[in-house]
């Protein structure tokens, strides 16, 4: 069992030819995992590293390969265009990679990939991965080894780094999910913690929070109340200074909101452990797993 | 990306938005010109971005073209928090009856485009909201079908008994959310909406923030950029498609990804030091920006040691490699370097470091301890 | 029992100082229909007929009034407006008087209403009445009595001419639904064939249809498949000339399809009386009743 | 409304669509100075409100400004279905490689704006329909998103396999829609959409039906009528706000409410008769709509009786009763008129007409009947 994707996962890679889409799509396609097709308008009828079949539109390839899952890297004025193509056409779990989509098209996308039944990750996120049976998106798979910890995290590279510790403990992973850290999303803390909350193989959830907004302390609200899985938190931005936007729009505290402090003791108030370092995870984790 | 009020009122206008009339100037002479054409008495505002403007003594009354003159010349140049007045608005003064308050921001909690108004306008609505909350009303808009005529008037009521100004101010809410979404905007606001004596609604302050993803599909609105009211340091960065924040530590900081790079300058913290800034390199690889990036840092005269964090991903760690390599021999460091990186393509990037005389730890935590450990040393 | 309407129907009129929605509120009143509130913006705090409490929103009247019913007398431009706003405020039933709205309001309308869980009758509607309980609308309550007939139709005053007839000759109805003839609308000829068909007052259903478009169609293959009780149909505009509007948006021949014979044998084919005459529903209905 | 192919084009260019230069002449000598503006060969168009131009000889192609003149000539005056050719449109004449079909219509079935489009073009779509309805994809659009990209783009992939067609076409599509939705059109196509053998899409030919309810708020629109190409009664019923249509039988039908002026002709027919026209003085109360309406039916000489069929509901019966009394005294019937009416202030309508020396009938089958026999016996 997993969260999201698994080994019966089959991706459309949309974007494919382009210079991020096919340098992941081989990594995802070395990684094992089933990349059934590719689109690219214009290329249609194209084979991507001579196996996988390119298409015009996702509907031809949902309809010619049966694909459940899709996978977005392309540029940031097309990206939203790109995930409602996705759920319009029947694909269950859609995942933007793209950063720099602007907001404004973030506000349409969300009720429309909701009201198409569809799972939204991303934009702006390094997508997920089930260590040993699929990865969708970006993050390393070397770095991951299958196992109980459920991994949850508003950004990319500080999941790597908490990963790398974990696997190198031998704390393997159920399935490392990047949420992304923009304002308007798909899939937050809360469907994340809620889906590991119903996955067997989940035994303990790793999550890494930022500074600004509320999403933190919203989900520390739902693990003190709704989960019976323990949960070990973080939260970048401790030293950050108020009112400075941190490199992606999620990292901006403002007013008495969204600050670490903050944050950290709403994770506290929750019972959940806290690590103050990435590594700190490494010992909480394992307190939890025994 | 900030706009000045005299860029937001001029983006309002085109929308409808009732606004008094009023010109930009740069020179004392402009000012007095312009308050003769308005040929009433008006109001020279200092045009920077950072709040308090009126407080800090940026915001004059002035009964005659002679006074705006005066005024001009005062606020012109005038230092505000850090940065230095270029520009004034000369503005019609308007009869003040009451100051309401209409503001719409990107709301993460909602996921939707969200509506503050409040009677209470005039001042900081974050105060408001901390003191008296009943007074703001929320009104999440939904996107697909915009803000409605009848929820438009809901809000004018919420303002206003009066029929009249509630369906004027509705009106104004309506051009607001046009414009706030043609524009692509993560906040507009007109503080303070007011009513006059004669009981016209009109916005006399206004506020908009474009959503920095808007700008690269929007040359019209990346005009509206006033780089003479931002840190110097901070237009480089971003020109060299950096995201860079200047802070007062001694360790310099070089990290791909937002998050680790928050975590990183808390791990500096952690093991005593401070850091000396924020700066993420962010996914894609290119020695260029590991050259920018150094050059960036390095102009910090505060800067006793260098940290480089990187977690290959799509970042690979030998394109870093090659750009600490090109920068360095450009411009010999005068100040030691810690570098960390592991991931993508880790074996090759230590090779190009070794050999070109570096050292590369794979260690998150004993690079930061190193790095804090020389700039302390250095600092001495 | 009935449809859509009855006693304990409680009554907003948005537009009720107006000249129309003031002469029909009274006409309401005095047919005894609970009339709770009525909306006018600019308006909030008078009294209508000395009685009834104007509101400046619906949103106010629902909360003040418990009101479960809206009925819509304000100018085409308005009109839109107006529906969306009784749908938002909880009105679980929203009548469109108002002729003239333009089509590409109603386009909106009709999602905004249906996702927030309310039933729209019209716009450019004659409104409805269970006669003896309650009237919505501006069909004449003199020429309706109560009893086991359903009515629906498309048009107004050619609903007058055979309730009348019914009437005349003893043969009460249970509800009269007149749906309107625009070609965007909230409510259908299934729709309230479905709602008769589940009313345990009514025994048989006079239907009355027009030229143009497959409305009647449609409903012809809902009686044959889904209802057990007769259904009685007359369809207007057999001597129209194909391709000319007459008169309503509903009533328009284009190509093949919608004109009035091509209607009559799906009424034929799905077992319906068909009446060529208004007075020809009499002794239809009679027949079918007994 | 309709409104005429340049007309159409007009709009559809203000939103990008791209469109072979052209402009409408009265004259031979305007279209030959047209022709010598395109500086091309041109196609000179009859601008009428009626299918089938082409056939008719009202499409002429013009290799040169002299030709452009004599076609010109040759078409302006031209009569096409009973309406008479006023204006040409001057258009220089396209290279045509395919013609596609792009259609948008209000459809009553799904309740949504439909697309039509077939890559069997340049013919009436409605023959597509039924010979060949596999050729054309119909794609309702969701109101609350609009025509998205992707969603244009798969409809411009049905029609084209080059990608650089599809994404012209759709970018069309989506121009088309925003025009459609922007100006209140129940119907918007071009037809031919058209592929040059240099590989552009072009749209060759336009149509814009405007919905009647959108002409209230929108005076532009309702600026664009035409009613040189209307036949003069219907003109005047419309300005009379009256929907009128002429037909040719005998007995002039003044009804309120379409689906009763329907039912009433019917009946006419049943009853042995003929309907001279569909009249319907709608729902609202006034006198002087019933004085037009007979104006305008005793016009046509053919009639030789007048029916009054009347329920009266938001209609007062002595309303209408008061506009009978009205006309007749100002122009007295050469022709026998038959009244029923019943419902709201039946009472008081039959004492106008009774003190009036009319005769006031209650029921529709008797009325009818009695018309019907009063037309038969004037007509012999």
């Amino acid at each position: 069992m997993s969260v999201f994707i698994d080994k019966d996962t089959r991706l459309i890679v949309q974007g494919i030819t382009g210079r991020d889409g096919s340098f992941h799509a081989k990594q995802m396609m070395e990684y094992g995992t089933q990349v059934v097709a590719g689109v690219t308008p214009g290329k249609g009828g194209q084979k991507f590293e001579g196996s996988v079949p390119v298409f015009n539109t996702v509907e031809e390839a949902v309809k010619e390969t049966g694909a459940n899952t899709s996978v977005i890297y392309v540029p940031p004025p097309f990206a939203a265009d790109a995930m409602m193509e996705a759920a319009a056409a029947g694909v269950q779990f859609v995942v933007c990679i793209t950063e720099g989509v602007p907001v404004i098209d973030m506000l349409k996308v969300r009720p429309y990939v909701i009201e198409r039944g569809a799972r939204l990750l991303g934009p702006n996120c390094p997508g997920a991965i089930t260590p040993g049976q699929s990865k969708v998106g970006i993050i390393p798979g070397r770095i991951c080894t299958p196992g109980n910890v459920g991994v949850v995290s508003r950004s990319g590279t500080l999941t790597y780094e908490v990963v790398n510790h974990l696997t190198k403990a031998g704390l393997g992973q159920s399935t490392c999910v990047g949420i992304g850290g923009d304002p308007i999303n798909g899939t937050g803390f809360i469907d994340v913690l809620q889906a590991f909350e119903n996955d067997p193989d989940t035994k303990v959830v790793a999550m890494m929070g930022e500074i600004g907004g509320t999403d933190e302390q919203d989900a520390a609200a739902f693990i003190k109340e709704k989960m019976t899985k323990p949960v070990v938190g973080f939260i970048a931005g401790q030293t950050a200074p108020p009112g400075r936007r941190m490199g992606h729009a999620g990292a901006i505290i403002s007013g008495s909101s969204g600050t670490a402090a903050e944050k950290i003791d709403a994770f506290k108030a929750a019972g959940m452990g806290v690590a103050q370092r990435p590594i700190d995870f490494v010992e909480l984790v394992r307190e939890r797993l025994s | 990306m900030n706009i000045h009020e005299y860029q937001a009122k001029d983006v309002l206008r085109r929308y409808g938005v009732p606004i008094p009339p009023g010109e930009v100037a740069t020179t004392p002479d402009e000012a007095e010109a312009i308050a003769r054409r308005v040929g009433k008495p008006v109001m020279v505002k200092a045009q920077v971005h950072v709040g308090g403007r009126g407080k800090a003594g940026g915001v004059k009354f002035c009964p005659t073209p002679e006074a705006a003159r005066e005024k001009a010349t005062a606020i012109l140049g005038m230092d505000i928090k850090g940065l230095t007045v270029e520009k004034v608005l000369v503005t019609e003064a308007a009869d003040i009856g009451t100051e309401a308050y209409v503001g719409i921001i990107v709301d993460r909690a909602t996921k939707k485009a969200v509506f503050m108004v409040s009677a209470a306008g005039g001042i900081d609505i974050e105060e408001v909201a901390a003191t008296t909350p009943e007074k703001i009303k929320y009104f999440p808009v939904d996107p697909r079908f915009g803000l409605l005529p009848f929820e438009a008037q809901q809000l004018g009521f919420f303002l206003y008994q009066d029929a009249k100004q509630a369906r004027a101010a509705g009106k104004i809410m309506q051009q607001l959310y046009t414009a706030f979404v043609e524009n692509g905007c993560s906040l507009a606001e007109i503080n303070p909406l007011v009513v006059t004596p004669a009981g016209e609604v009109i916005a006399v302050d206004a506020k908009m923030v474009i959503d920095d993803n808007e700008l690269e599909r929007r040359k019209d609105l990346e005009a509206l950029r006033d780089e003479s009211s931002e840190a110097p340091s901070e237009v480089d960065a971003r020109n060299a498609n950096l995201t860079f924040i200047k802070l007062d530590g001694n360790v310099g900081c070089i990290v791909n990804g937002a998050g680790l790079a928050m975590a990183t300058m808390d791990l500096v913290k952690f093991y005593g030091g401070e850091p000396a800034n924020f700066l993420d390199i962010g996914g894609s690889s290119n020695p260029e920006k590991v050259v920018n990036a150094l050059r960036i840092i390095t102009a910090d005269e505060n800067v006793k040691a260098i940290l480089f964090n990187i977690f290959g991903g799509i970042t690979r760690t030998d394109d870093v490699a090659n750009g600490i390599v090109t920068a360095t021999k450009q411009n010999p460091l005068k100040v030691p370097i810690v570098i960390r990186l592991t991931g993508t393509n880790e074996e090759i990037a230590v090779k190009i470091l070794s050999d070109n005389g570096f050292t590369a730890l794979t260690d998150m935590d004993e690079a930061v301890k190193k790095a804090v450990q020389l700039a302390t040393e250095g600092g001495k």
